[in-house]
């Protein structure tokens, strides 16, 4: 890691798919492994233009269920790994992933996601939210961040490694299509300007010494003989994640300290409710935005807090009813009016949110 | 950190080896059986690890001290050693 | 006072929207304006109408789509019924005269709708080449937000090496944005 | 004099008797990686990956690091582990459904792409763990619990030629090799040369062990050995199908 | 379709991957595709003894991904069709269930579920409700059942294929390891003695007369071009799946009518829950059962009418709040006090809900 | 007298033009494939099953019935409908990433297992739709999105050898061969072979055809034709590996 | 009166626990009664133990396994250590007293904890095949659930094929049956 | 049931065939004028369906109405009528 991709501090303009790649240089990921899908393609693409410059390595692997297996592999050697992915390429992935939550591989991934379900468009959505919190046969124990800007996915990428490294789950960062293929500015940085210290990174298998002799082999599995075992080892899974929820879940507020009706949203359509808020108190009307950025843990208390106050409340997302489902487990016994605005597969603008706020 | 694992065992001595079977490693498979070229081993009263009948060499003279059953146990449960004549 | 100016610009595949959207968003985030380029994409590589959003502002832009344009610029049939539904009655609705027998599709909702000999010009003119570029001044004087020596900068940045090797390509290029400037100017 | 038992050294003594059956092929292959790592001296080398399957049974076998993984996933996690730190040796253990079922994408990707890692697989003609169903590898005719009347080739097919498959597929740098239980030595020597190919940085090497499943097959040891070295032989030939010829000689 | 495979009604005594075997039969289905894993396998066994007596077809695929695409192929080609699976097997099948969905191919999903996440064990739990309800990069338009006895197995398999041949969404019958392994009675019957009609399928792909002379060819896809296109077909799925829903949802109820506390569980928690609140009730507390029997479409309604009523609710579930998950999204707006009994991968008894709730 | 396009007759006119870019291939395997089915006077029993990957936009080609599927999941889906239908005639169409890299477990087995589907795949050296990555089959030095200094031959291997791969597990009653969309009429004879295979319910039938990506190889019409016509074929042989022969010869 | 019997039977893979399970439940389910038996199972096809849960009943059985058996067996010593876990005040323990070294992990919670020599019985009183169905009748009499005449009936449509063959061997398995009974019945 | 679709043409007339371009298809490959062997197509001033310059024949003379355009053209836009001569 002779020289620092990134020197400083400085601004830039490109898409979320180079901010993905700059942010994995910056956060001294030393492996990419991936299959191509859109919207995702130029995570790959920049990174292997830039991963040789830095003596980083990539691997175009056959298929997603082999790249999150490798991703697997490369941070079970004790390297800082990642994936990119979107999809259907998802749904793939989650197999690796159940395995990453049973042995706390740290590894993290990256989702873009795109319409669904099946193929149906490689551009834009928010259709992966259940499946990235809570895919495949296991109980969700992962740390899931929602960006909404090219500063966030830089931000959010890097803190994903550390997360991931520093409480041994695994992270993810859920962006979408239009992050994904958009530009706009942001700064990128070097984290240690910023005083973020990059996690150290140490192997689980391939230690140094000859196991037997001058130390213990570690024998990782992730199958157990009795349903006593298992639910041993799911309720300390299950204790340790807990534990480090309240360290890590993440919200923002936007003027709900007076709203009655607060629209709830994550990723970029905070954006448009941001947007929207800000028309609608110009217009009179006391709408206030509370957005989770951690979807996994969820905000819960701080959820609790907002709507305790509110008179109505509103999901929107581009998804039908994924978000609400985080929402209602999250806030139940409380009992203000809750509505949906649900456009799956599809952006979701300032101007109809405060349509749809209006129509109430 | 190397620690001492001992098994339940059973040395024969026979006229050309030294027979050791692990009973504590058997499970009487019976694939050491088939493969004695000399045709000199058969169930054991002894009991293997999993309560089945063990083997051992039939009389002291038939086993060779080739070491075929040693080579094709999958468990590892005989040690052969050779006395030297 | 427009905070944030909305323009989606269309097109067939080879007509350069894209990289007309991508030298103007550059220009106005080198300005230090905030800008936000989305290109629309499928599944087809080629075929389909391109269609390039694109919004500057002077602050932070919201979502990455949006409902209505301020101008929308459409350069053949396929891409005029593409974008017809960017159009209120707050949009600059702008087409290439080139394009035949789109008479009855084009939107009767603008603010105003202009059309332009944009192509013809490139051919006769200067070169068919710069046709995009042609467009690329027509859209800035139909939305005044980015400073033309910006863009100029940005044309430069993106081109230069080709200037390089032949310094009148540069002149070409401006000659083209100034002609695109001056095509909007007479009809607004 | 105390008597120890005669494993190979990398065996790990505190999980033996190891959790395989009675009788079962899979120890006499692990017996034959357990010397071969022993006679190359890379116990502290290795990174061991075992599959679902029977052979995940050997998730504390060795006395090296260990990782079990998924259902035919552990190429790519070998992979993973080779590509991130070349210099560990990489061993991916499965049977024949992992690899030329579930894993055979990443059987023939892993072969294609030359990755420097050896494959070791257990042939023994059935799913063992799940209970004895039909393989790929399953012989005509052969009576499994999802062919309970017996493999119809028009139906099904021949059984998988894995080794045969690979080698169609490798570049001369890589090894393939077909060896059998029922010669450990030959076995073992095939797996050094596989392990070789590895260290070199040769290139894909790929042992396929013929082996033997006695709870499954309902054998004796008599039929068990009858099965393995006259039955199969019928349809899987022993022997190397391609050694790495010396790097200069590399075309295409 | 000569011999009855089943004539009359008949008591019997079996496993319940056994039940499944015959329940498909019964239901005159055409073939089957599936790969192994407990705790499905002796599906697989029965049918691959049975089908060929009753001129059905069997193929054993090279993986789970195989196998839910090999019979989106059998149901597209008009034949009635079902796989079984469970744990990694159900992840891996995701895939193809969210192309089911997109393209409405109506076919069926037997889940035997086992311990999670990852490999885990191979004997019982109920951690793939989420998945199962959920999976894969969609919004979850299938039909769930989850059965909590033999008699159920055997009934509920021959609805999923009714119901889903009748409505055109996929369903699956969501069983679990006990439920595969155990022996228990049942009756099973050729459904004609109970009135039941075996809905006709017919064919999508395949069908008579040559496409562009006599008759328009088909062409099924599952892959848009725009947001808006999606959308459109994601609204209109979403709206036939909600009409649907009202006519299929099917739920218990247990002493709730008076009922103070009430146990909230499915599958085979509700045995014990079951036997819990009748233990309960001889002690003198006024105990009840809810028990959704479709998990998907979930019984909203019908959950609330009785939460209303109840003091205290108590999730009881072989997961890590999966169930519970469903009832908060249901039953949003209600505050009676919700408990959780979480038990991952472990069977639960009724004496320890009894222990539990008087522990309360 | 009208004059009318030059189209194989089970082309859909009301989808044409069709969906791919200026010179792609993947027209050419298509006319190849529509003359196939015309001749053979079969289009009224086709069942056509497409793969993401460019070759989705042959969804509509066709008038015969058509099942688009997921990446790498056209062979399971079409051997579903066979398995379902053995009347009707399976095609399962992909792309060189979708049958070597994300579905080539489903090639093998389904070649193994000799199912009667006929497969037929496009490999243009890289992941067309996608916008040109790396595939299996991208040559040495060959320069893509995700190998931007040309393909490492040390690092990724040698391109895909698919028919022979697929020729090494079939047994004698399957027909494999490379064809080319150099050579329209001889892929077209290649394909009726393939068909007529699974007509006779003799096996599995893979043609392979060298095809076409101006889009993503940046190429203009002569330099394509070049890369087709010269640089492939040093990587990819064209002919036939594996033609049937009659079911009494039929022995393992 | 128990309405439902709880039967933990345990054994090493050769001991056959899971036959005499199989022929109790169905001898019960024959009878009339309401029977559930689930066999444990873990990723090994052989070596562990093995357990077999049984509940009989006059009524619809809940949960198929249990926390507290009325009735558990346990035929070597790794069973004993597996399956005191059952045993609660009302438990009836019963274990091979051919099992060594094990008198420090018997549990000492049980209602009764009796040592049978169904082993050394079966050696050498009849034969070492019909040990498990010693421990059979051992079951049935300690737990007086099931009518014998329905075991016998069971015993015949499982062993009949070889009854016909060889008829002394039904002889010796009947014989088998009543010496197990006669064991638990001395005892308790 | 079967539709007439009729496409943009453009039919020209040479000394030995009849050369029919559909512009409504040709999509301005120009994988047709690289096969030529008479190598007597350009582009021409007509456009094809993508908005770029279709083909045609050079002049009256050189199509010899063999066929090769129409064969390699993946759109099938070319259509030959060799002349009796
Ligand atoms: C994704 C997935 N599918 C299926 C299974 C079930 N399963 C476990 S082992 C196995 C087959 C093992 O057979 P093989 O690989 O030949 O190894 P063997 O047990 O014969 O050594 C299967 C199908 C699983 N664990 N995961
Ligand atoms: C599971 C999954 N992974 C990845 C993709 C993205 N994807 C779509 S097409 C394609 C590659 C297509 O390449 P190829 O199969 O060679 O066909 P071509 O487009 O070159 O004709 C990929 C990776 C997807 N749709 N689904
Ligand atoms: S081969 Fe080994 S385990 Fe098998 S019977 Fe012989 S000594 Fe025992
Ligand atoms: S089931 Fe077969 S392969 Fe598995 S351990 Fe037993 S004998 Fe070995
Ligand atoms: S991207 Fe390549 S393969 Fe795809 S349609 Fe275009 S030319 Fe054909
Ligand atoms: S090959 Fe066909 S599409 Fe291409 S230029 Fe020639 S006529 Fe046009």
């Amino acid at each position: 890691m002779a020289v620092k991709p990134i020197q400083g501090e400085k601004r830039v303009f490109m898409t979320g798919n180079e901010v993905v790649a700059w942010a994995a240089l910056a956060a001294e990921v030393d492996i990419m492994y991936g299959y191509p899908i859109t919207p995702q393609n130029e995570v790959m693409h920049y990174w292997t233009r830039l991963a040789p410059k830095y003596d980083r390595k990539f691997l175009q692997t056959e298929d997603e269920i082999s790249a999150g297996f490798t991703t697997c592999g490369g941070v079970l050697s004790g390297k800082r790994a990642f994936t990119a992915t979107a999809g259907p390429g998802n749904t793939l992935m989650q197999e690796a992933m159940t395995m990453a939550e049973m042995m706390r591989i740290p590894l993290v991934q990256v989702v873009q996601q795109r319409g669904g379900p099946s193929t149906a468009t490689v551009i834009y959505s928010q259709q992966e939210v259940t499946m990235t919190c809570y895919g495949g046969n296991g109980e969700g124990l992962r740390i899931v961040y929602s960006t909404g800007s090219h500063q966030e996915l830089f931000d959010y990428t890097i803190k994903a490694f550390n997360i991931a490294w520093k409480y041994r789950f695994p992270a993810f960062v859920l962006g979408d299509g239009y992050q994904a293929k958009m530009r706009e500015s942001l700064n990128i940085y070097d984290p240690a300007e910023k005083g973020i210290e990059i996690v150290k990174t140490y192997p689980f298998v391939g230690l140094e010494g000859t196991p037997g002799v001058d130390r213990e082999p570690n024998h990782l599995r992730n199958t157990y003989n009795t349903e006593e075992e298992l639910n041993l080892v799911v309720n300390e899974l299950v204790a340790e994640y807990e534990k480090m929820a309240p360290e890590i879940v993440e919200y923002q507020n936007f003027n709900t300290d007076d709203a009655d009706i607060v629209i709830i949203a994550h990723g970029i359509v905070t954006r448009a409710a941001q947007a929207a808020v800000k028309t609608l108190r110009e217009q009179g009307i006391k709408a206030g935005h509370f957005r989770p950025v951690t979807l996994r843990p969820f905000p819960e208390e701080q959820i609790r807090a907002v709507v305790k106050k509110a008179k109505k409340l509103i999901v929107a997302e581009s998804a039908q009813g994924q978000l609400r489902k985080l929402v209602t487990d999250a806030i139940y016994g409380e009992s203000v009016p809750l509505e949906n605005y649900y456009k799956p597969g599809q952006g979701i603008t300032a101007e109809e949110l405060v349509e749809y706020v209006k129509g109430l | 950190m190397p620690t001492k694992i001992a098994y339940r065992m059973n040395k024969i001595d026979t006229k050309r080896a030294l027979f050791t079977i692990f009973t504590g490693l058997c499970k009487g498979c019976g694939l050491c059986i088939q493969k004695c070229p000399a045709n000199t081993l058969i169930w054991s009263d002894e009991l293997g690890v999993y309560g089945t009948p063990a083997v051992q060499p039939k009389d002291a003279e038939g086993c060779t001290g080739c070491g075929m059953c040693s080579i094709v146990c999958p468990d590892c449960a005989i040690t052969i050693e050779r006395k030297k004549m | 006072m427009i905070k944030t100016v909305k323009i989606a610009l269309a097109g067939e595949g080879g007509q350069g929207v894209q990289s007309v959207a991508g030298i103007m968003v550059e220009a106005a985030y080198e300005e230090g304006k905030e800008a936000l380029y989305i290109p629309n994409f499928g599944v087809e590589q080629r075929g389909g109408v391109s269609v390039a959003y694109c919004q500057i502002s002077d602050e932070k832009i919201g979502s990455p789509k949006f409902v209505y344009a301020d101008l929308v610029v459409a350069l053949s049939d396929r891409a005029v019924l593409r974008t017809k539904q960017y159009v209120n009655k707050d949009t600059v609705f702008i087409y290439d005269t080139f394009i035949e027998g789109i008479e009855d599709d084009l939107p009767t909702n603008a603010k105003r709708v202009l059309g332009i000999p944009a192509l013809e010009i490139a051919k006769k003119e200067l070169h068919p080449r710069v046709f995009n570029v042609i467009i690329m001044g027509v859209a800035i004087a139909a939305t005044d937000f980015i400073e033309m020596s910006a863009i100029k900068t940005a044309l430069e940045k993106k081109l230069g090496y080709k200037f390089e090797q032949d310094p009148s390509l540069r002149d070409l290029n401006f000659k083209a944005l100034a002609r695109g400037v001056e095509l909007v100017k007479d009809l607004l | 004099m105390s008597i120890i038992p005669n494993m190979p050294k990398p065996w790990r003594k505190e999980t033996k008797p190891h959790k395989f059956c009675p009788g079962c092929g899979h120890g006499l292959v692990l017996k034959a990686l357990g010397e071969a790592i022993d006679e190359l001296n890379i116990q502290d080398k290795i990174v061991f990956g075992c599959d679902i399957g029977c052979s995940l049974l050997s998730w504390d076998f060795f006395n090296v690091d260990t990782v079990q993984t998924h259902h035919g996933r552990t190429t790519p996690v070998m992979t993973g582990v080779k590509r991130a730190r070349p210099d560990r040796i990489c061993i991916a253990y499965m049977g024949d459904g992992g690899g030329y079922a579930i894993g055979s994408q990443h059987l023939v990707n892993a072969a294609t792409r030359n990755e420097k890692i050896t494959v070791i697989l257990a042939n023994n003609c059935n799913y063992g763990m799940t209970g004895g169903q039909m393989a790929p590898t399953t012989l005509p005719g052969m009576k499994t619990e999802t062919s309970p009347y017996g493999r119809d080739i028009e139906e099904t097919g021949y059984p998988t030629q894995g080794p045969e498959m690979v080698a169609a597929i490798t570049q001369e740098r890589a090894y393939v090799a077909r060896g059998t239980v029922a010669n450990v030595r030959q076995l073992k020597n095939y797996i050094k040369r596989a392990l070789q190919t590895q260290m070199d940085n040769s290139g894909f090497s790929f042992v396929e062990a013929l082996s033997g499943c006695p709870t499954n097959w309902s054998t004796n040891a008599k039929d068990t050995w009858a099965f393995i070295e006259e039955t199969m032989p019928q349809y899987f030939k022993v022997g190397e199908l391609k050694t790495p010829v010396p790097k200069e000689g590399i075309s295409k």
